[in-house]
């Protein structure tokens, strides 16, 4: 009867995989954050999963997915922040280019 | 009614509001199809063939305000439970929220202040 | 019908014919404007205005077109949806390849008789068994590929971008329009390196071998950078050097065979092995680091050339010698080597690296098979030879006030924009949704004052008010002075005054039209509404009704001078500073004493005074306008009489004459030449011309809606615009 | 049969929204109007743009209509009359409505045309400036009901109704959500002064069709979502329940039609610069103010 | 039971479908808004796993947010329609095979323990969010406030790193040269 929580888990750990690839993949500093979203919505769905069908009365487990929402929009200010910053200052928000700065 | 219940209605009601979309769609085209003609398929500008691509990079003058808006919108997240249970906590919730309001306001005031409240 | 869709009717379909007889949805030519000027009430006759011709069903046309207007009717028609209709009110012709489902008398009730028609004809004829598709020669394209990222890249088939390997995407161009004509001016200088803007199409290689060939200057440090005129180098800064490596292709056949001049191109590179983004003409020492340069046979010179060549012939010369750092894509080596930039082993590219800047897009691009080839061989780790830098691609852009480099889009506004007037066409570039360069023109300007020489002086006067529809008294009445001037007549005063009343007449109604379609343009509903029935009301009325008027009007102002959030709209918008040029209530909104009525005896017998305003901006021209139709009621009820301006009998009487009428948008003047009675020359100065110079600077950096405003608020007569 | 009946009077109700904004805005009164120009538009040919994003040129109007249904689904018309009555009915009002940006993006931005990418990029400016002052005031009106269930919203005002005892989140909310319908003065996306239709400049025939039904549906909730959170809903003496669900929802929905009449349209700069600094304030004022106020007064 | 599995691998599959599709397609507003979609899937999942209040939060919150995003991605990415059918990609083969050992890993984390019995009810969706908003004023308040400081430090951040003061500003077209 664990069959719903393996297969919420099995989702979440699809899209960390999905997220993982994507994030890794990507020269776009955007698209580097959705590959973050990604990752970030799977840890959601296994709490979520935790909390429903291992301890529905720990109701901390709810809050826990509040705070990874909270992170969730946090990483994605700051992160549109410095893509603004860095376009502005270098005209690109490509990965491959920010590398350059080092050199 | 079960809250999976009232789910799988409103689910439904997604459903059929798009089969309604699709039956209204197959009755317009029992009506009669499209004439293919030369400029009817470019977007309309004002009695002008406006055929260049805009789907460019946009830029968003409000760009200030959607990173304020990013953070400052999960407040909300924490707020709805607080309300539900306001009353009953009485002026520990009061306090409770005060502070977190009042450090977010805070947050906002920084974003006026360094003028991300405005057209950039 | 015309428009109509295809399929019998019958049953269903005509219970639907029968909704839209009824369901009448018009988009009027030119404008809502005109058809307020003509007297006529739209919504008295219970159509529905639309904005767009998408949602319309029914094109109204208002008299015949001017020639300029007609190819934007043809399109406006092509893009409504069938079943639509035409309605003709007036006398003239419809554009080539349109016809007209109803004809009728440009009036009120011509229009009634013509819906009513129109009816009959839409609910039988909305389907039609047999429909014929409508094809016009304004409708005419020709498909042109482009890169979505370099706008000047055009081409005429399907293929890659030679700059960034990306597909091009079709796109549709009107079949007269020059290439030039499609890229963006500003765009252009900024990507000078890389694309010629000759570099588009199957071109006549003869036409443009000589301006291309001998004006080719770059960057000492920047190899890639290549100019046609002398500059500096957008990267560095520093100075373009001439080249002269091509100027002996002048007027060669470009399709060669490069046996031919290979040796004279490839001894003339040098390069530094430390710096290879060094390459010199001559043999010499590295700016960089002063190590000799060494010989290169590579193509490092070839850009700006067109490749009709056949590639295989020195393809292997090419691919074979590229080496490439896969952490800067600029480093480019023919040896195998390490990284001047940061010591990283080089990689061996096998596909375009160091072709960028080539300019392929004449090409038959069949013959690049090879090179995709490479390409996607090459795409394992590491950089791909297709990377594309964004920062190349935003280097040099236009930067917007914050410091951010965004694309601009180029949209027209007009002929047919609902909150501009009809026939003023702005082409705005837009940087996102603010405008950052415009262009303004008019598509119903007026010909030439004289048609066929000399012309009577009856002729003459109805022709100028015919030619401006928005104000056609006050250019009679421009016409009557300036031929009475020229006659050297005197007119009596209790005439001058009439018409003098007539003038102001006029000048109400116009304000009013501009109050309306600052509603329109505002979604001030009530205002639009208001102003439009004062406005339809006042055009033709007697003094008597002008003064049964009055309280409405008044209330009406005190209305909008309470209207906060209207002065929150308006103010701080379209900011004209004291400029000598304008004239008008544009003029006198922003503090300058100017108006022609000043000098006027007839005015200054009814105790004219000049009104100005402060500000200068949207705001202060409200303000002023309603000022304007306050002093021009007082100054109707001034006046005994009110009478049309007509030509006095002049006889055959020679001279020359000048008038200056201060017409409801500023002074136009009128000149003209008398011979024995008839007009020979005549010449017209309109305030419109001006105001059109301001409109650039009024709406720099504004958002669309402000920048809307603030051409509306010149209250722009396109009917006034000399060609 | 509960769901019949409330999606009945959601047709009605859209229906007489409809012939109430063609008053407003053409001055036509006329009862068979909406339905003639439904069956025209039915008759109209439905035009695709040649280079669309296809996808979402369909999706934009379906999704604004699956959006204002499900919000309608979560709205009480009388006691018992109600699609669903979730537990976090006040917040799913919310869920929903956030969709209508979403459609409006993607009309905007499918058939790639000038006037619509703006009219949708600009909806996405309004929406930051609406959003928080929709949300807020629901937080108020969720702390005195002790509860996000619409129902449970509604049975908290019997003894008086929440205009009175939070009279500034109504109009704030009352603004937003007449900024979420885009109605004038807040019809930025759409218009017809500067942009020339905006979102909808593209859509012609039945798709049209189906984006004004969508709209109407969404002014409809709108309305209904002021008269549940702040007039009381089914509250009122003599007459049934559901009569007075409908009176006050068209008294609303007059309302907010026919005020952009009298005021110009707003700019968006303005918009959002009133709305975070002006407008969030005075919803944190607000939240205070009812806080102190469900401390002290029982009801 | 059975039809909670049902939906659940439904809503599951469409997360992760959308959630290619992100990576997928040329078009950027596409890409957000499938970034979009695959979130609403998974706040209907919770609605199915009964976590109604957070899975309305989902569903409306990630409306919100991946609609700015999508903003920021026409913004900041070239050729934002994908007309160009352009490839912004690198380093796929590693990406792949760590995404792939990533999903390996995890996979055998779920499927090799034994989770043992799954609880068969939950406080019912009011319940839900009282019990929540008491953790929120008991336990957790001081989660709940660093929460607040959290997103105060990003509201900071993001303004200092993203604003330009209105004197840089002035100046436009200062860009230093590459």
């Amino acid at each position: 009867m664990e069959l719903e929580l393996l297969v919420a888990l099995t989702i979440a750990a699809a899209l960390f995989g999905v997220g993982l690839y994507g994030s890794l993949s990507q020269t776009n500093l955007v698209m580097i954050i959705m590959g973050v979203e990604l990752i970030l919505a799977a840890a959601l769905i296994n709490m979520v999963a935790f909390w429903r069908y291992l301890h529905p009365d720990v109701i901390a487990a709810q809050m826990f997915v509040l705070i990874i929402m909270a992170v969730m929009a946090v990483e994605m200010a700051v992160g549109f922040g410095i893509a603004i910053a860095r376009f502005r200052s270098r005209g690109s928000v490509e990965m491959e280019e920010a590398r350059e700065l080092r050199g | 009614m079960t809250a999976l219940a009232q789910y799988a209605i409103l689910l439904g009601l997604t459903l059929g509001t798009v089969a309604f979309v699709y039956a209204v769609y197959a009755l317009a085209r029992v009506i009669g199809r499209v004439q293919p003609e030369p400029g009817k398929d470019v977007p309309a500008t004002a009695g002008t063939l406006s055929r260049d691509p805009v789907w460019v990079r946009y830029h968003a003058k409000y760009y200030g305000y959607a990173l304020l808006f990013l953070a400052f919108d999960m407040e909300m997240a924490f707020m709805y439970p607080w309300a539900v249970v306001y009353r009953e906590e009485g002026l520990v919730a009061l306090l409770d929220m005060g502070v977190f309001l009042a450090i977010l306001f805070l947050g906002l005031l920084y974003g006026w202040s360094q003028g991300a409240l405005r057209r950039q | 019908m015309i428009g109509a869709r295809q399929g019998a009717l019958s049953g269903f379909r005509r219970l639907i014919a029968g909704a839209m007889a009824r369901d009448l949805c018009v988009f009027a030519l030119p404008g809502i404007d005109v058809a307020r000027a003509r007297g006529i009430d739209l919504r008295a006759a219970n159509l529905r205005l639309t904005i767009t011709p998408r949602h319309a069903s029914v094109l109204l046309f208002l008299g015949s077109l001017p020639k300029r207007l007609e190819d934007a009717a043809v399109v406006a028609y092509a893009q409504m949806p069938r079943p639509r209709a035409i309605v003709f009110l007036g006398a003239g012709d419809l554009p080539d390849g349109l016809h007209a489902d109803v004809i009728g008398e440009l009036s009120q009730a011509g229009l009634i008789n013509a819906l009513d028609e129109l009816t009959k004809i839409i609910s039988e004829g909305a389907f039609a068994a047999q429909v014929q598709e409508f094809d016009a020669p304004a409708l005419q394209t020709r498909i042109e590929y482009t890169c979505p990222m370099h706008p000047e890249v055009v081409s005429d088939h399907e293929g890659n971008c030679p700059k960034c390997g990306m597909n091009l995407v079709p796109r549709e161009i009107s079949a007269g329009t020059a290439h030039a004509a499609h890229a963006t001016p500003e765009q252009e200088p900024a990507m000078p390196p890389k694309s010629p803007p000759q570099a588009t199409a199957n071109h006549d290689h003869s036409k443009h071998t000589s301006a291309e060939a001998t004006a080719k200057y770059t960057c000492p440090m920047h190899p890639e950078v290549v100019s046609d005129e002398p500059g500096s180098c957008p990267k560095c800064g520093m100075f373009l050097e001439e080249v002269k490596g091509e100027a002996d292709h002048e007027g060669h056949d470009h399709h060669h065979d490069h046996s031919k001049h290979t040796s004279a191109e490839a001894a003339a590179k040098y390069t530094c092995p430390m710096h290879p983004e060094v390459v010199s003409d001559e043999p010499g020492s590295c700016p960089k680091c002063g190590m000799f340069l060494e010989e290169v046979k590579g193509e490092a010179e070839h850009e700006g050339h067109e490749h009709h060549h056949d590639h295989s012939k020195h393809a292997s010369a090419e691919t074979a010698a590229k080496y490439t750092c896969p952490m800067h894509p600029e480093v480019v080596s023919d040896e195998p080597g390490s990284c001047p930039k940061c010591g990283m082993f080089l990689e061996e590219v096998k596909g375009e690296a160091k072709h960028e800047g080539h300019d392929h897009s004449g090409n038959d691009h069949s013959a690049h098979q090879g090179h995709d080839a490479h390409a996607s061989g090459a795409s394992a780790d590491g950089i791909e030879p297709q990377f594309m830098s964004m920062i190349e691609l935003t280097e040099g852009q236009p930067v917007s006030p914050d410091g951010l480099i965004m694309e601009w889009i180029d949209v027209p506004f007009g002929p047919f924009f609902p909150g501009l007037p009809g026939g003023l066409g702005l082409d705005m570039s837009l940087d996102g949704d603010s405008v950052a360069k415009v262009s303004a023109h008019s598509l119903v300007s007026a010909g030439e004052l004289l048609a066929e020489g000399a012309t009577p002086p009856e002729k003459f006067v109805e022709r100028l008010a015919a030619m401006s529809p928005l104000s056609p008294v006050s250019y009679r009445q421009l016409a009557c002075l300036a031929l009475e001037s020229a006659a050297k007549q005197e007119v009596a005063s209790s005439d001058a005054t009439a018409r003098a009343a007539a003038v102001e007449r006029e000048r109400i109604a116009s304000h009013l039209g501009w109050l309306a379609n600052l509603g329109a343009q505002t979604g001030f509903a009530m205002l639009e509404r208001r102003a439009t029935n004062l406005e339809l009301t006042i055009r033709d009325a007697n003094m008597d009704h002008i003064a049964a008027l009055d309280p409405e009007i008044a209330s009406l102002l005190a209305r909008l001078r309470k209207s906060h959030m209207l002065r929150d709209k308006l103010s701080g918008t379209g900011h004209i500073d004291h400029c000598s040029a304008t004239s008008g209530p544009v003029a006198r909104a922003s503090g300058k004493d100017d108006d022609a009525r000043s000098d006027d005896a007839t005015y200054i017998g009814l105790g004219f005074a000049t009104v100005t305003g402060s500000g200068g901006d949207a705001a202060a021209r409200l303000e002023q306008r309603l000022a304007e139709i306050e002093q021009s009621c007082e100054l109707i009820a001034k006046a005994e009489h009110l009478s049309l301006p007509e030509p006095a009998k002049i006889g055959a009487a020679s001279g020359e004459g000048e008038a200056v009428v201060e017409t409801p948008r500023g002074a136009a003047r009128l000149t003209l030449t008398l011979t024995d009675g008839m007009v020979t020359a005549a010449d017209i100065g309109t305030p419109t011309a001006a105001h059109f110079t301001l409109i650039e600077a009024i709406t720099q950096h504004a958002e669309i809606a402000d920048a809307l405003i603030a051409v509306g608020s010149l209250d722009l007569s396109p009917w006034e615009m000399r060609p | 049969m509960t769901i019949a009946i409330v999606l009945l009077a959601v047709v009605v109700g859209a229906y007489l929204v409809a012939v109430l904004e063609r008053w407003s805005v053409h001055g036509q009164f006329s009862l068979s109007g909406p339905a003639v120009s439904a069956l025209a538009l039915l008759g109209r040919e439905s035009l695709l743009a040649r280079t669309p994003d296809r996808l979402f040129f369909e999706a934009g109007p379906i999704l604004l209509l699956v959006a204002g249904l499900l919000g309608a689904a979560v709205i009480p018309l009388a006691p018992g009359l109600i699609i669903t009555d979730l537990a976090t009915g006040a917040l799913f009002l919310n869920a929903a409505l956030a969709y209508v940006l979403v459609a409006l993006i993607m009309a905007g931005w499918g058939p790639n045309g000038a006037y619509g990418l703006i009219g949708g990029w600009r909806f996405l400016g309004q929406f930051i400036a609406y959003a928080m002052l929709i949300v807020m005031p629901i937080t108020a009106v969720a702390m005195r009901a002790e509860s996000l269930m619409n129902t449970q919203i509604v049975l908290s005002q019997t003894q008086l109704w929440n205009i009175a005892y939070q009279p500034l989140g109504f109009v704030l909310f009352v603004v937003a959500a007449m900024g979420l319908a885009w109605l004038p003065p807040l019809d930025l996306p759409s218009a017809p002064g500067d942009l020339a239709g905006g979102v909808e400049a593209e859509y012609t025939g039945v798709r049209l069709g189906i984006l004004r039904l969508a709209r109407m549906v969404i002014i409809l909730v709108m309305a209904s979502a002021t008269v549940t959170f702040y007039l009381g809903g089914w509250l009122g003496p003599v007459l049934p329940a559901w009569a007075w669900s409908a009176i006050k929802t068209l008294i609303v929905a007059a309302l907010m039609l026919f005020g952009g009449r009298y005021v110009p349209r707003v700019r968006e700069a303005r918009y959002l610069a009133i709305s975070w600094k002006l407008g969030i304030s005075l919803s944190l004022a607000n939240i205070l103010l009812v806080g102190v106020i469900a401390l002290v007064v029982p009801i | 039971m059975t039809l909670q599995v049902i939906f659940l691998a439904f809503f599951g599959i469409a997360a992760v479908w959308f959630g290619v599709v992100v990576f997928r397609t040329h078009s950027m507003v596409r890409s957000a808004l499938a970034l979009l979609f695959s979130q609403t899937a998974i706040g209907a999942m919770f609605l199915v796993m009964q976590a109604e209040f957070l899975g309305v939060l989902q569903i409306m919150m990630m409306a919100t947010e991946m609609s700015v995003m999508a903003i920021f991605m026409v913004m900041f990415m070239m050729d934002p329609g994908g007309m160009g059918a352009m490839d912004m990609t690198h380093q796929k083969r590693l990406s792949l095979r760590a995404g792939a050992v990533g999903l390996v890993a995890a996979l055998a984390v779920i499927w090799l323990p034994d989770w043992g019995p799954i609880a068969a009810t939950v406080p019912s969706a009011g319940e839900q969010i009282k019990l929540l908003g008491f953790e929120l004023l008991g336990r957790s308040m001081f989660i709940f406030e660093s929460a607040g400081l959290t997103i105060l430090t990003a509201m900071v951040a993001a303004t200092m790193v993203a604003i330009a003061p209105q004197s840089e500003t002035a100046n436009k077209g200062a860009r230093d040269g590459a």
